[in-house]
């Protein structure tokens, strides 16, 4: 029987449908972020610098492309014999089977994938978070406390605690009391979401709480509590550092333009705690003798004839001549055309913006998260198309556009 | 199988390769010289390759590894790297030197395909062998080489050599001198033929003493079907310090960027996980071909940077290669120079080669 | 998109029920064979051999000890980036999932997975049979035919030709007639349940076939019989050399006897076409000076202090003192104390079989496939316990036996 | 992290290492001689391991690979294969060689583990380097050593040292020569330290010229918190063809081979996908230990067989060790004998070596 000290439970299994046209075709964890990344590397960084071999992908939304990213997992040194990345689907049984219920019955429907290993710990965490974090920092401070579950918490501001699960402690960070989402809240320490467990008792009360038909399977609101109530040694771990939820379109934009910012609260440029990726193999991006770029990221494989200003690109974006892309996103292998104006947009993976387009036209200075203009992805514009600011486009057929 | 030797003298790289081998060179910004024949052979079907390295193997090994990035850390076959049978350094210009092969007979023998490639490693392409193997079988050959054509302006010697090709692509002859102002058929340094008869042409080497593969096969022009397949594409073909700059520079044209990195397949080569490349406010850059994990705040014209360059505030950099991890501080200003991997231009220096002839600065160098 | 030239798409679904106790636990495709194999391993060396590096292991029963066995493929040296080794378990939507009717179910459930690949080829193979074969030399029998369809066949006894798919050829090879198990045949050439289909074409087909209520969703009842009266051009690839369904307790055990003759049929020392596996990390296999061994195969990891005769010991065997194994099949970590007598048994993996019992004891010496004993896996004699000839034992508790 | 360097001169095995470096001379019927350091290191969880070896390093580069078997093929850290500072031939019977370090000082500069646990190639055990290392931390040692106890029964120089501890751990003394008939505390060439008091120390020995780091630590006693750690279970030490001949006879022990192949982990070494061993109808066995992949149909006693090895009809082998893929002809007789790799011994040969000086035949010799 193999014996590992911890083993890693990813929950990838969010739809992350406020993320609009960008997830209409993916998984919110494999949406592309920071210039060449995708939102789940940074969680499987995370688990490879704290030293994890083995990390299960908890998934149900469109498990294939997911599984296709993640691959063997050599991208992120997780392809190891005896420990490895799995993506790990809903069961079917003899008599059938069905999606997760909630993040309790995902870990709960993969107890014997865990047993495998008979570990001591379990790291939980979810796969839509941009944060850098050594996740063995936070095993030394379980032990130490000889804690039955540890919760990773961040200060919040005040006034946006009340979006949060708040962690009340006592002076040694035992955690006393478990807010969720509190009108008046008593403290400003909002939980991550990442958990680490004794895994013999959190069997137990998975065990438990799948025989409970009245719970919603749910750790935040059923399991968490439930060990509270039952006094086990549960401890809050402060994190300090960027940790940012990019579940909206307008975190997802504040969070891509934040990296470039001279000094970035989060630098991808840091070596320690690097992050890895599922690298495209393509050459180094050329810039024309005609082009401008400024204040940008750009990865390998784009072309630029074009204008370039604070924006990030994505691998093998082409911008043609003429074309000025300002205050915008562009995901991967998005073709603008020559003569373009696309002003505080998102564009969606391998869309094509055919020649004197103008997307995201009529934006004011101010900025107003309303206005950002988002393409989905594989849309194809013809010539001349001009989308007003703040529009979102899934699909575009012959000239006529659904707007989602 | 494929087999990657060294066909030049190292020494003409001079300071690029004092502390590598010509494959391990690193070239058009993200790459090693040797990235893009081992592509091409990967793209095309060939998964037994043995690279043929003289004693600077260090670096090569280094960038290669198992040989994960392409595919190749296989069980069976896979990426073999083979000893030379002597240091490059007391290597004469020979194209293709049997004695390296003859040290490495064993392999030859213990290998299961019927074909075999058999390349140097100085030329720059981006071909698909496949079809070069299907013009072999087609004409019943028993070696094939490849040509491309050119117009010489000089009658100097090559030492690459000229084929003499008939219509139907058998060749009739091998000349060392060019026809001036016409269509040449320069040698490749690439050659097919079935492993086998390569495994008696090295008997025959050695028997006879001359170990170079071009000779054999020039004397035995009327004995042997060889037939001369040719290449149409880009072709970069490094022998001097001066065509090594010049080739790099010839990627910014998008025609030949676009050929040399997509037209037959990807160019693969060790993944360094750096972030994007970012531009500051105040960067100003035209031309450039520029790698992943650069910061870019100075101007930059009409030059390659690799992978993690950092240009300063008010630097210049102009016509010139920026190797890998070098830092270029604030105010510098650089012309036809090329910068070996981690070097530093400390503030305000200025630096201007030659036109045809870049100054070069060694590895590691703090100037 | 990603272009190959062909996948595999491995069926090792089936439960092996035949097998009996020694499928209890695991799906018949992960049972131990030949010294330190496991049947799965003989079909993906196949893969591995042929130049294939994108197989989908389709399975249901037990998947997990199956996808822990295969892991990453770096056994097969298929843990390659754009391909590798994917088991396949049967896909939960959202609105829930079921197990896979049959074979062509199976594929017909997982077109998105080999279009991901975009193949000009498919290859189906099963992964429950034993042999030897290079795939690739059968791909370019189908192209050279301009084939939609190519089956490997291979000709069988006469008097066996009623229990097989047998196929009515041409005198060039095209198949003009499927017989399903006839019973008066009218050729011997037997299907081996290997096809190599036309992508694109058996694509249509898997649609067509899953639109019919009526189908069994089976290649051999429904999808082939389909083809063949569409006038598909299909064609019989004849294989020479052994080929073993090992389904039966029988089969299973002659397949292993037959390794030990002198010159035997299947050679697994034949450096060509090698069968690679995933072994266990164990040391040289030590011979005490009072064991004897004679006309056996032994692998790594076994301790031999008594006298083993004609049989196959799998990896970290024990055989203890004065203990006599003869014409028997011990699996992994079998342990049999000393003063045992083992006769014409097949005990299943890491049973500790205590002092002085004897199994299949009584046996004649004339060869008779009923009397053949059987241990489950995990069973623990303790001392003196007789277990007669013929038996099967798949449980033993308390000294209650449990015979299947 | 962990560095494994050459410590003695490896002529010392005569033809076992007359075309292999020490580390990869085969050991076990299986394995080659560093796979049991890396394995333990690997199973204590050090996965930054440096390996140093000399110019003929070939055949450790064929056996690790990029170091997969032993789960060290990482992107970040994994397996470092590190040049010696000069060839073996050169090189004294030293006791740790700082200048091999000071040649790779940049690798661990660059280094990010606080520790670093150093051996040397040639000891053979397993052993749990996690317990060590708390026992480093619990004495608040700067140093940690490691040693075992034995009774030594002649009064020579032994070059690996004793150490003199107390009974808290605390190394008060070194010397070269044991107290005859009673428990002396032997060197195991193994030693925990920071990696930056490593650093100074190779800085100390730079300037002073003497690379003897055993000299360094026993100058230094009084200065250096130094304690010694006892390792009680099996050790082999190779430094003679006589010791590998007779350690790897230890081996038919069976508590021996169970310590050494079980205890704190298994021992890795690369895979080699062989079937299982095949006993004929006439083979006869007695105390032997033998890898995958032979066939025998012969007598064999008292002997290891590696991996692929044949034993024909009627041979008789005895106290012998027999390496990989070698062949023994029918009727053969070999007693005592050491035969290296793809030997082929041919019908009816008799081969005797002396009780404790075994013959050693050649790789690929045919007699």
């Amino acid at each position: 029987m193999l014996l590992k000290e911890w083993v890693a439970m990813l929950l990838a299994g969010g739809q992350g449908s406020r993320l609009g046209c960008l997830t209409k075709r993916i998984a919110k964890p494999a949406v592309s972020f920071g210039g060449k990344y995708r939102i789940i590397d940074f969680s499987l960084s995370n688990c490879n610098n704290s030293g994890i071999d083995t990390v299960g992908v908890l998934t149900q939304y469109k498990p294939l492309l997911l599984n296709s990213y993640i691959g063997i997992g050599s991208a992120w040194d997780l392809d190891i014999e005896g420990g490895g990345v799995f993506v790990l689907p809903p069961y079917v049984g003899e008599k059938g089977g069905q999606w997760y219920k909630g993040t309790a019955h995902a870990i709960g429907q993969n107890i014997d994938f865990i047993d495998q290993y008979n570990p001591q710990y379990v790291l939980v965490i979810s796969g839509d978070h941009i944060y850098k974090m050594d996740y063995s920092v936070m095993l030394e401070f379980h032990k130490n406390n000889q804690a039955d579950v540890t919760i990773a918490a961040i200060q919040v501001p005040w006034e946006e605690a009340c979006r949060f699960g708040i962690l009340n402690t006592d002076e040694n960070g035992r955690i006393e009391e478990f807010d969720e989402k509190p009108k008046n809240p008593r403290s400003n320490l909002a939980s991550m979401g990442i958990y680490i467990f004794n895994w013999p008792v959190l069997k137990e009360y998975l065990i438990q709480d799948s025989q409970d038909p009245e719970s919603a399977n749910d750790f935040g609101k059923n399991v968490l509590p439930k060990m509270l109530k039952d006094g086990l040694r549960m401890f809050a771990y402060r994190f300090q550092g960027y940790w940012k939820d990019v579940g909206t379109i307008e975190s997802y934009y504040t969070a891509n333009m934040d990296l470039l910012a001279d000094n970035p609260e989060f630098d991808i440029f840091d070596e320690n705690l690097k992050v890895f990726s599922k690298s495209p193999i393509l050459p180094p991006h050329f810039i024309a003798a005609e082009a401008k770029v400024k204040n940008s990221l750009v990865p390998d494989g784009c072309v630029i004839f074009g204008e370039v200003e604070h924006s990030v690109l994505f691998p093998g974006v082409y911008v043609g001549p003429g074309a000025v892309i300002k205050d915008s996103i562009l995901l991967p292998d998005v073709r603008v055309e020559g003569g373009c104006l696309v002003n505080r947009a998102i564009i969606g993976e391998s869309s094509v913006i055919g020649p004197e387009c103008q997307i995201g036209y009529g934006c004011n200075e101010t900025f107003n998260p309303a206005e950002i203009t988002v393409i989905g992805d594989y849309i194809n514009f013809p010539k001349g198309v001009v989308i007003e600011k703040g529009s979102s486009i899934s699909e575009w057929q012959d000239g006529e556009l659904k707007i989602s | 199988m494929g087999i990657i030797t060294t066909t030049k003298s190292e020494d003409i790289l001079k300071e690029l390769t004092q502390h590598r081998c010509m494959s391990s060179v690193p070239f058009g910004g993200r790459y090693r010289m040797i990235d893009f024949t081992l592509s091409n052979m990967v793209n095309s079907g060939i998964h037994n390759i043995g690279v043929i390295t003289s004693h600077k193997y260090r670096s090569l090994m280094d960038h290669l590894g198992a040989g994960k990035e392409w595919g190749l850390d296989r069980k069976s076959e896979g990426l073999m790297i083979l000893p030379s049978a002597s240091p490059s350094i007391f290597k004469k210009n020979i194209r293709f030197d049997l004695k390296d092969l003859y040290e490495n007979y064993e392999y030859l023998e213990k290998s299961r395909q019927k074909y075999l490639l058999l390349t140097g490693n100085n030329m720059i392409c981006n071909i698909n062998y496949k079809d070069a193997l299907q013009f072999h079988l087609k004409n019943n050959a028993q070696v094939t080489v490849f040509y491309k054509e050119e117009i010489c302006h000089e009658k100097t010697i090559n030492e690459l050599g000229f084929w003499d090709v008939e219509a139907d692509g058998r060749v009739t002859g091998f000349h060392l001198t060019p026809s001036v102002g016409e269509k040449n058929k320069v040698s490749l340094e690439m050659i097919i033929m079935e492993r086998e008869l390569l495994m008696d042409m090295i008997q025959v080497a050695h028997a006879m003493g001359n170990w170079d593969l071009a000779d054999i096969l020039a004397a035995n022009l009327n004995d042997l079907r060889i037939y001369a397949y040719q290449f149409k594409g880009y072709l970069a073909k490094i022998n001097s310090v001066e065509s090594y700059y010049k080739c790099n520079m010839e990627l910014l044209d998008p025609d030949v960027w676009y050929e040399l990195f997509f037209k037959n397949g990807p160019i693969y080569t060790k993944i360094k996980d750096g972030p994007p490349t970012k531009y500051a406010d105040d960067a100003k850059t035209a031309k450039v071909l520029v790698g992943t994990g650069c910061k870019i705040m100075g101007n930059v014209e009409n030059s390659i940077l690799f992978r993690g360059v950092t240009i300063g505030r008010g630097a210049s950099v102009k016509n010139s290669i920026i190797m890998q991890k070098t830092e270029i501080e604030e105010n510098v200003v650089l012309e036809n120079v090329i910068l070996d991997k981690e070097v530093r231009i400390r503030k305000g220096t200025i630096l201007k080669g030659g036109q045809d002839s870049p100054i070069v600065i060694a590895k590691k160098s703090v100037i």
